[in-house]
């Protein structure tokens, strides 16, 4: 295993600590846990947003902490779910009185760890409200759809609601909506390694890609040959456009890399899917191209599509201080 | 025989050896159908109990049971986090006042446990979840009428080997659909030792 | 060879082009060049600023332009510095009448194609002033120091000098303050490879990380086994302290990945390289950790320091809409 | 005899050929000292001069070599685009007017030639570069009096397999200090398939 680390089982405490230090400016972190919380926390009045999840997906989430985005993150041990206690720290650290909305990724884990912090917080009289993103196409069934790439706009746009003073209500209307017209899919050349497990956590020939991969290298939906960048851009735009119908649509677009895609590839990527997105008639509103949710240091990458309407685009284009997202 | 206070401590002891040794093992599981962190988990879950429990002198069995939730809950995170920890808050609950725990009592217990697991992760039976050995072991429970260390393994033994059959429809192991078939889950797998970590301290009669 | 692209020898016009579509609202590609440019240059009376080199650095150079940064980047292929043709078109884009300065990497190739650049551009009366950035303390040579991340807070500081109505003379100056202040020191785990070579630059052994290696791969100072991150950090930094004296100043800091590094290992090295500063009574006034010059998908990182005074931090503050910049 | 228009058409076009041949070559040698793309900037910068070649008739030798020259300049890149630009542009320059091209005049093209590549990349003989053929080559010419390709070739041979013994203290190579030394420095092999070329056109008497 190559990595630079100290401890496998201090990486996660390492991290945060060093983003607190590295951001002081802006960022803390709540003293015992891994939250990484923004310094103006709570804002009275202001409907706080926590989101989180396992670590290794850097940048998210503590990233996506800032005015305009998030209010605090919780990070987990490394792909595994925060757990309720630390979850509830961030709830009542961002708590300014309108309650607090939490954006949750389709697993298992994330799902009941933020449930029982969302319990334990109601039984302190916080208002919690919370969504669950599920933006994976490459998942039939709906309803176990895992939370991808997609959430960063999730954050971004519920996060720019509460900024202009939304009701908890409002924000989750208005997640819900972005919930409801955003898909993604993702693929993966090679895999990670987990730090505390020293070894990788799938295996792929050298000449093989694995489609519809999920970000801690959930079984896809094929494992073939690789094919070339504009195949590949196709092929995952495909099942997003079979998916969801965006014809005739402002949209916005994500092309994600996964963690050691250069993003030469990615811009590569994009150029495609851009040309396909034209030939069906949808017009790209906003274009991001960058590591936004990676899988630590898997190759591969993920394609976003988002249907805008009016007050989407507006909140997309609202300015964003946080470190991890281009406002 | 009852269960005393040490032998419940005895217990959550005797499930973290079990755990700390086969930690590989469960990884591999998990790494075959999840995301390779179940042994991590469990393993950082139940030290930390374990060294808890260690701290303290209780004289209740629910105490016992009740730190072990509260420390699952917080420390081993993912998706089993929350149902270990149900789990053993139901337990607790159900044990309260009774002490020693007869058998009776125990097997109400279990019960509890297994309706918690269900509501908490929305599954039912032959899911391939740890749910499928809690719920065997619950059964079996309900069948007999006395502590037996032997049949109590066995049952927890084949309970888990029967997921391996199973295709799974909840957690990661969902994705791979058909393709989880032949892999036993990671979590009926760290269930089956919690469970015959139990039947040891029968056996031992500590 | 696991890469996303579709021909190997058409990566850098994928690249440029897909970048030109993405951020169309902000960029553009200059017709039949691999130059990215500004779209609202030239600025009339505004010092124009262009860099560029080899590709495979993204999100250098490109990722820079935008306002207080460049005004145009010129993308060679891959690690080979760019033709003067390229880097004259870049220039004449962007002059605004003030003249044109250039920031170039002390590399050979493209301390030349620049030079020659200049000169063409002069020929057909076009102010040009350059400066060479030199900041990898790997090298003992100073006049042979190559140019690495550093080079990202030369763009910074000189484009916000410019955007601030700066002379030619005044941009010059102050780039010339960065460089004499700014040191780095980079290491790799992984190497890379270049798409049209197919083949992996160097060799590593697993257990095995060059310290002191160059952004394509260039040779050390030392070959050795994989150390902690905690030591990784302090040779890094050390060897920086010991080539420059910081001590008793305030500083900037930049934990810099080398393409496949997560960002989870780069906050680890940030965490310590913070507190052997702290230790030696340097201040930290502003952090970045991050993708900011890689090396394909190399694994590593590298550190670097640059020594502010009032005028350097003022400006390192002010705002960039660069797409790679955190303002 | 003295170089025809043809001759120097098909001397490029013959770099062009050997230089395509040995592009993996060339290329393993600057991944031993450099950064691996020498072989890939000189094969696409001699294709192109090649193609550009083609598609024109020309009554100059001067002509074909400044249409290489610029070519060069804007295909190849790297430290090696400027240097063999400046080389065919300051021998382009030297043969202005004199058709077919004597000897005398081609030697002290060649004389030219050096002279700009120590200008641009500020080199002198002996730091592993380039350079050391094209000098090398041109006290060759300096010292005899006539075109004998056969002796011209194991000239541009002898002074590529020197660099080999030099410590690189200029471009990339330099980096490596004393490691350099073992290695044939990639630009002075591709300068040697250049006289070749050459060697070869003088050879065959095209
Ligand atoms: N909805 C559910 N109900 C019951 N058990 C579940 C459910 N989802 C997952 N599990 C159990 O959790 C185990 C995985 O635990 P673990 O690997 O620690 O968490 P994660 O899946 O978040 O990485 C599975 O093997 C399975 O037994
Ligand atoms: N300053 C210099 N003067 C003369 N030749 C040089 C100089 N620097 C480098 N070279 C030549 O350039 C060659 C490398 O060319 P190339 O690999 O194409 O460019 P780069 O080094 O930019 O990747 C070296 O082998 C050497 O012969
Ligand atoms: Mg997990
Ligand atoms: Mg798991
Ligand atoms: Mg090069
Ligand atoms: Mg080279």
């Amino acid at each position: 295993m190559k990595k630079i680390i100290n401890d496998p089982n201090e990486v996660v405490q390492e991290m945060t600590k060093g983003m607190a230090v590295a951001h002081s400016e802006q960022l803390h972190q709540l003293p015992g846990t891994t939250v990484i919380a923004r310094n103006d926390a709570p804002n009275e009045n202001k409907v706080g947003i926590v989101s989180g999840g396992g670590s290794g997906h850097e940048p998210a989430h503590a990233g996506y902490v800032g005015k305009g985005m998030l209010d605090a993150a919780v990070a987990g041990e490394v792909f595994t779910s925060p757990t309720p206690d630390q979850i509830l720290e961030a709830i009542k650290a961002v708590d300014g009185g309108a309650g607090v909305f939490l954006i949750v990724k389709n697993y298992t884990g994330d799902v009941l760890n933020f449930e029982m912090a969302a319990e334990l917080a109601e039984a302190e009289d916080i208002r919690v409200e919370k969504v669950v993103v599920n933006d994976d196409v490459a998942v039939d069934d709906v309803s176990s759809r895992r939370g991808i790439a997609g959430t960063i706009l999730v954050h971004k746009i519920a996060g720019a609601k509460a900024e202009q003073g939304g009701s908890l209500e409002d924000v989750k209307s208005t997640a819900e909506k972005v919930i409801e017209n955003v898909r993604s899919m993702g693929m993966a050349l090679k895999p990670c390694t987990v730090p505390a497990a020293g070894v990788p956590s799938f295996e792929l020939a050298e000449n093989e890609m694995e489609i519809g991969i999920g970000i801690h290298g959930e079984s896809g939906i094929e494992r073939k040959d690789i094919s070339t960048a504009d195949d590949i851009a196709k092929e995952l735009t495909d099942k997003i456009l079979g998916d969801f119908d965006f014809s005739g649509s402002d949209t916005a677009v994500m092309v994600n890399g996964l963690g050691s895609t250069p993003d030469m590839e990615l811009y590569i990527v994009s150029n495609k899917v851009q040309a396909i997105l034209t030939d069906n008639g949808i017009y790209v509103d906003k274009t991001f191209v960058g590591e936004y949710m990676t899988s630590l240091e898997m190759a591969g990458c993920s394609v976003t599509l988002l249907k805008l309407d009016d007050e989407l685009k507006q909140l997309l284009n609202e300015p964003s201080n946080a470190m991890a997202f281009q406002g | 025989m009852e269960l005393t206070v040490q032998d419940v401590a005895a217990w959550i002891e005797t499930s973290n050896e079990k755990i700390q040794a086969n930690k590989e093992y469960l990884t591999t599981l998990d790494q075959a159908i999840g995301d390779g962190d179940h042994g991590i988990n469990m393993a950082r879950g139940f030290q930390e109990a374990t060294k808890k429990i260690a701290e303290q002198t209780y004289t209740s069995s629910a105490a016992v049971l009740q730190d072990t939730a509260m420390t699952l809950m917080s420390k081993v995170g993912g998706a089993s986090g929350p149902l270990f920890g149900t789990a053993f808050l139901k337990l607790s609950t159900a044990l309260k006042g009774s002490e020693p725990v007869d058998y009776k009592t125990f097997a109400g217990g279990l019960e509890e446990a297994v309706n918690g697991i269900k509501q908490r992760g929305k599954a039912t039976e032959g899911e391939k979840t740890l749910l499928d050995v809690w719920s065997q072991l619950a059964a079996y429970f309900n069948r007999e009428t006395g502590f037996d260390g032997e049949k109590m393994a066995e049952e927890a033994k084949s309970a888990m080997e029967q997921t391996k059959e199973m295709t799974a429809t909840k957690g990661r192991a969902s994705y791979f659909k058909e393709r989880s078939i032949g892999h036993i889950d990671p979590g009926s797998a760290s269930s089956s030792y919690i469970f015959e970590a139990l039947a040891d301290v029968i056996k031992g009669g500590k």
